[in-house]
């Protein structure tokens, strides 16, 4: 008589694969997990405390520590609360370089997360490609911003610096270069035999389970529901934009891996619109009163950032500091649906499952 | 100039102890909102002979926030000339400036020093008693910011400027009645202007005093229909006492927004995702937010068929806030809810699992409530 | 067995690709002219404002001043400005607001110390980091 | 001059001067371990638009595995309390032996080689077998549930990998009539066998990766699933000494590679006036280089698949490669 029994194994906190400080609390039986806890909590900062007593410009630095990843949506989503509750008109040279900008980082942080998934299923050399690119971008933004991750570039009613001479031309240049390197990936991925096992009916779920645990943008759009907010509920500009809401419908992590690859296509052709039809001059910051006081009331806006629906509510009390601040952060919701996932999958399934939701743990943990 | 210094020095003994009182509520967290108050009121209390004047000064100022303050040098300042020129009285124009200048000055550990800076080439332009040139005056002070040898007159503003924003500060502090270390005959008129305010800030609100305001925002919001029509089928199933409040956000994108009875909460949320024509069958976002009178549960719901948003609140008592849990309905709200119960304290009955998310189930008090105080084990 | 294969030939075309990584320590990084680096920061123009200390996010600029010494002249100046890098985001809010450009950016990033009490620059050492000055500091 | 020396008497000298060959064999192969190891990360940097190890011996890095390992050796050496202490010292010494051992059968060059017996290919594959003990040891020792994990997964996947390495090789032993690898290398005269066996080399090939638990087979240690595997709990010196059994299994894998399917030291028509020698390590290159940029491009295969895969697909082919080779032998009578 074999006697079994189960083993209580502890994913993370320091773990390669969680992608920061993630804890999973795990029972196996061998290598078959039978229930997951997810641990998290490891990075909260406090960004919602601390912006009790900040004025709103001094906010949009934290936002940029939250999704480290995408920092040029959050920076957006503070602001256009704030501009929404006070109703500012934003220049339109302004709106095309947020636009610009934000892609390019949509594109940065999809690049990020394609390398590091392909890394997490232990190949090594994808994650230099897509860096590479994601070096180029970059490069860009931090021309533009001065900083190559925080960028802390928008502002209440426009933007902080114009962008520099050539600027745009650089990014003009780029998107038929990084076409050229979209195909270069399938090339070495997308088709890799090894890799569709390891993706094909991973971590599925149905349409109905993505709605019921709050899953937004490419793990919502992996089952076939055709949302995204830059094409529904337009913010900013984008409904100047011709582009396609990509969608898949088998909710597996190859689905997952489809849609943002595509999203990065999609990407690419808002940017070159954008970059065509980008003002010659004007303004990039709007008229806005020295101090930042939004009417008393409250608000609730959500854009879509890479990892999905991003959202800021505000509740003011008609102060140049926020009452209340928060963060509806898609990586935090998307997480919950883990444990559920999980469920009878084994170690390597695990990654490929965790991978493919595309977290980052700064937001996660706020 | 002389007025103005002589006013002050009668009322020296009470400033000092405004003084003290204002640096024990610094202490406090309401640093921010006394210096806000105090800015906004600084010209009522001046005001305090004149309460007609002051009034129409008010209505004044109300049609001009109504307008876009287009000069973003200073617009409290903005604000409050017309009272100035309502007044025609230069002391009283000087103060009011010296307040706003110390309201753009945020940060309290240099509060005094500050405000002397600005006050000095107040004192100048007061001498010139030209309410015009005036502004330029103080723009361009502002710019060389030069401190001043004047320095009995600064201690003395300083020492104002404290006194009323620890009276306004308690004003506010207690809704209604007057800050009790001024004068009597200042209390009416701050709790008058203190109204008046509130009033102003809220701006669009449908009871506002003045006629021409409520009636430019009265337009209806195109989301209007749509709420009248949740809220038409909900008192059809579930009858009429079941919510508390309904209205259209017009500060966020018009949403309409529910305000549930606390004790129907769940079944109205029951009710909007499984109706067939609301099934709001996402939860975008929930959290808490502590009110200070109440604590408030905010959801935003969306309903993938009909492309509808919803905001439901509702509004839990402050001592032992408990609520039901809406995890049964929509998984989505697992997470979110371990974290209002770990940053606010709010129970959710019928939460599968509810833990201190995120700081620790070792963790002391409930940080986002406003009379948090951080717990150190080492100090 | 076509998407290994394929797969192969394009790691193998990378193989003679020009490479891109940096030789880092040995040669200074390229960067912007708006990087945020170390601030530096000129006492002659501060006019003690306090507006960087209002307006920096995490609180880690301290600045006291003194009466100018000519007793002709107003205002006041500088008499220390310390800045707390263990804390400083290098976020630009403190040279976005100040209104004589007297502290400003640099390409500088590299902060390393042996100690957490070698972060906290003072003003003489803040003035002496001149080097790769940012040329434009305002929008 | 090995053939006169394995035939002489056993005697003290006889024992010295192979005690001597085999010390500078180890040296050679340990040179080997140290260059090939800094091959695999110039390989892999190019492959992956950087420049791999540049810094330490000149601008090629020349010297930095040996810095490499200077730091494992003086490495504090940490056994974690609650291992088991006696296995957890053994483990590396288990892994490592029987990797140096599978070398003396390898025939270099016809002239140079260390025992010539004749069953060759079956000492090799049996000894070889033995370093799973070594590792799964290694993962029980440690107390660690990653690299019991790891253990596990290495003695599952060796296990069933030796099959198909097994069943593979046996096509080329029907045509040869022999196990001496000596014997194989001399029947390539008329054409290597990779031409002859083609399903057979990808079938070895393939089972040889990943008996070298090498990437896309590198599973028991699997670094974004099981942390390190069975090694996670070794360091320093330990470590070392895992590290080295698994390039020297490189070494000797490509070796072999070399041997039975590329003709070994034999040389490529009219070239015959290059040394066999050159030969062998020309061929023996190409092998080591193929192991390496599979590393670089293929992503990790799942644990599940990797057994399916043995077992439901490369037993099959490797079974229906004898059945075809016994019927063309049979039928063409080539050999």
């Amino acid at each position: 008589m074999i006697r079994t029994e189960e083993m209580l194994l502890n994913v993370g906190p320091q773990h390669p694969s969680t992608h920061g400080v993630f804890r999973l609390v795990l029972k196996i039986d061998g290598e078959i997990i039978t229930e997951a806890r997810p641990v998290i909590g490891y990075l909260h900062r406090g960004t919602e405390k601390l912006a009790e007593d900040l004025q709103y410009t001094q906010i949009i630095p934290y936002t940029d520590r939250m999704d480290y990843l995408a920092a040029m949506t959050n920076n957006y989503v503070l602001c256009h609360a704030v501009e929404t509750m006070m109703d500012l008109e934003i220049p339109e040279r302004a709106e095309y370089l947020r636009i610009i900008t934000m892609e390019l980082g949509r594109i940065a942080s999809h690049l990020v997360w394609w390398g590091t998934y392909l890394l997490d299923l232990g190949a090594t050399s994808p994650f230099l490609y897509a860096f590479r690119e994601r070096e180029m971008i970059i490069n860009m933004l931090n021309e533009i911003s001065g900083g190559r991750l925080t960028f802390n570039y928008m502002r209440v009613g426009g933007v902080k610096w114009d962008a520099p001479e050539g600027w745009i031309e650089k990014v003009r240049e780029f998107i038929p270069y990084m076409r050229e390197q979209l195909k270069g990936y399938d090339q070495l991925v997308t088709g890799n035999e090894i890799f569709m096992n390891r993706v094909k009916g991973v971590g599925t779920y149905t349409k109905e389970d993505a709605l019921n645990y709050s899953l937004s943008g490419a793990n919502l759009r992996c089952t076939g529901i055709k949302w995204d907010l830059r094409k529904e509920e337009p913010y900013s500009i984008y409904d100047r934009f011709d582009f396609d809401v990509c969608i898949r419908d088998g909710g597996d992590a190859w689905a997952r891996y489809h849609v943002r690859l595509s999203e990065i296509g999609e990407s690419l052709k808002i940017l070159e619109q954008a970059v065509e039809q980008f003002p010659s001059e004007g303004a990039v910051l709007g008229k806005v009163p020295k101090v930042i006081k939004p009417p008393k009331g409250e608000a609730f806006v959500r854009i879509e950032s890479p990892r999905g629906e991003i959202g800021c509510y505000i509740a003011s009390e008609g102060k140049k500091e926020p009452y209340r601040l928060k963060f509806r952060r898609p990586s935090f919701y998307n997480l919950q649906i883990l444990p559920k996932l999980l469920v009878g999958q084994n170690m390597a399934n695990l990654i490929a499952i965790l991978g493919a939701i595309d977290i980052v743990l700064g937001e996660v943990d706020g | 100039m002389d007025g103005e210094k002589d006013l002050e020095q009668l009322k020296k003994e009470a400033a000092a102890k405004a003084k003290a009182a204002a640096l024990a509520k610094k202490k406090e967290k309401e640093q921010s909102t006394t210096e806000e108050v105090s800015a906004e009121e600084e010209p009522m209390d001046i005001a305090k002979q004149k309460a007609a004047a002051a009034a129409k000064a008010k209505a004044a100022a109300l049609a001009k926030k109504k307008e876009k303050e287009q000069t973003t040098t200073e617009e409290v300042s903005a604000e409050e000339e017309p009272i100035d020129i309502a007044k025609q009285k230069a002391a009283a124009a000087a103060k009011a400036k010296a307040a706003a200048l110390a309201k753009k000055k945020e940060k309290e550990q240099s509060t005094t020093e500050e405000v002397s800076a600005e006050e000095e080439p107040i004192d100048i332009a007061k001498q010139k008693a030209a309410a015009a040139a005036r502004a330029k005056t103080a723009a361009l002070a502002k710019q060389s910011a030069d401190t001043g040898d004047v320095e009995k007159a600064k201690a003395i503003a300083a020492a104002k400027a404290k006194a009323a924003a620890a009276a306004k500060a308690k004003a506010a502090a207690q809704g209604k009645s007057a800050g009790g270390s001024d004068e009597k005959a200042k209390a009416i008129a701050v709790a008058k202007a203190k109204a008046a305010a509130a009033a102003k800030a809220k701006g669009k609100a449908s009871g506002a005093d003045s006629a021409a305001v409520s009636e430019e925002e009265k337009k209806p919001s195109p989301n209007q229909p749509v709420l009248d029509k949740y809220i038409k089928i909900i008192e059809e199933h579930l009858g009429k006492s079941i919510l508390e409040d309904s209205y259209i956000n017009e500060l966020s994108k018009d949403v309409p927004t529910l305000v549930a009875k606390p004790e129907a909460y769940f079944r109205l949320a029951e009710f909007l995702k499984y109706n067939e024509q609301l099934s709001f069958d996402f939860l975008s976002e929930l959290h808490g937010t502590d009110f200070e009178t109440h604590m408030e549960i905010y959801t935003h719901l969306f309903s993938y068929k009909n492309r509808h948003s919803l905001a439901l609140k509702v509004k839990v008592a402050r001592e032992n806030p408990e609520i039901d849990s809406l995890q049964p309905l929509w998984a989505g709200a697992n997470w979110p809810e371990c974290e209002a119960y770990d940053l606010l304290g709010i129970r959710f009955n019928g939460h599968p699992d509810l833990h201190r998310i995120m700081l620790g189930e070792d963790w002391i008090g409930y940080p986002l409530r406003k009379d948090y105080e951080p717990y150190d084990v080492e100090v | 067995m076509l998407g290994l294969a394929k797969g192969l030939t394009y790691t193998l075309k990378n193989l003679t690709r020009k490479k891109l990584t940096y030789d880092y320590p040995h040669e200074p990084l390229p960067l912007p002219d708006r990087f945020r680096g170390i601030q530096k920061f000129y006492p002659e123009k501060c006019i003690v404002c306090n507006q960087c200390a209002n307006i920096c996010p995490t609180d880690c600029i301290q600045l006291t001043g003194k009466k100018h010494p000519d007793p002709n002249k107003r205002g006041k100046i500088i008499e220390t400005y310390d800045i707390n890098f263990e804390i400083c985001i290098l976020c630009d809010l403190c040279t976005e607001v100040c209104p004589t450009e007297a502290v400003i950016m640099t390409n500088n990033f590299e902060l390393a110390e042996y100690s957490r009490d070698e972060l906290f620059k003072d003003l003489v050492w803040l003035d002496e980091n001149d080097e790769n000055l940012r040329k434009v500091n305002k929008a | 001059m090995m053939e006169g020396l394995l035939a002489a008497e056993a005697s003290w000298l006889n024992f010295g001067i192979f005690f001597l060959l085999a010390v500078v064999l180890l040296f050679v192969v340990l040179g080997f371990v140290t260059y090939a190891i800094l091959a695999e990360r110039k390989v892999m940097g190019f492959m992956q638009l950087r420049y791999g190890p540049n810094q330490v011996g000149g601008r090629f890095g020349l010297l930095q595995t040996v810095a490499d390992v200077l730091k494992l050796l003086i490495k504090e050496d940490t056994i974690p309390k609650l291992a088991d202490r006696p296995l957890f010292i053994l483990a590396p010494v288990i892994a490592f032996t029987p990797a140096f051992m599978v070398l003396a059968v390898i025939p270099f060059t016809d002239k140079f080689y260390f025992a010539d017996i004749g069953v060759g290919l079956l000492y090799y594959i049996a000894i070889s077998g033995l370093t799973t003990i070594g590792i799964v040891t290694g993962g029980w020792a440690s107390n660690n549930k990653y690299a019991l994990m790891g253990g596990m997964r290495a003695a599952a996947q060796m296990i069933s990998y030796e099959i198909p390495l097994v069943m593979s090789v046996i096509g080329i032993i029907l045509l040869t009539g022999s196990l001496n690898l000596n014997d194989i290398v001399e029947a390539q005269k008329n054409g290597w066998f990779i031409i002859w066996q083609p399903i057979a080399f990808i079938v070895f090939l393939i089972a040889a990766v990943a008996e070298l638990n090498r990437v896309p087979f590198d599973l028991p240690e699997a670094e974004s699933e099981l942390v390190a595997g069975f090694h996670v709990e070794y360091s320093g010196f330990r470590w070392a000494f895992f590290m080295l059994a698994e390039y020297v299994y490189m070494f000797a894998m490509a070796s072999l590679i070399t041997v039975i399917f590329l003709g070994g030291w034999l040389p490529l028509p009219f070239l015959g006036f290059i040394p066999g020698a050159v030969w062998f390590a020309l061929k023996f290159t190409v092998v080591i280089f193929i192991l390496i940029w599979f590393r670089v491009t293929f992503p990790r295969i799942r644990a599940d698949q990797l057994m399916e895969f043995g077992w439901k697909v490369l037993l099959p082919v490797a079974l229906a490669n004898i059945f075809l080779t016994a019927i063309l032998k049979e039928l063409l009578n080539i050999f």
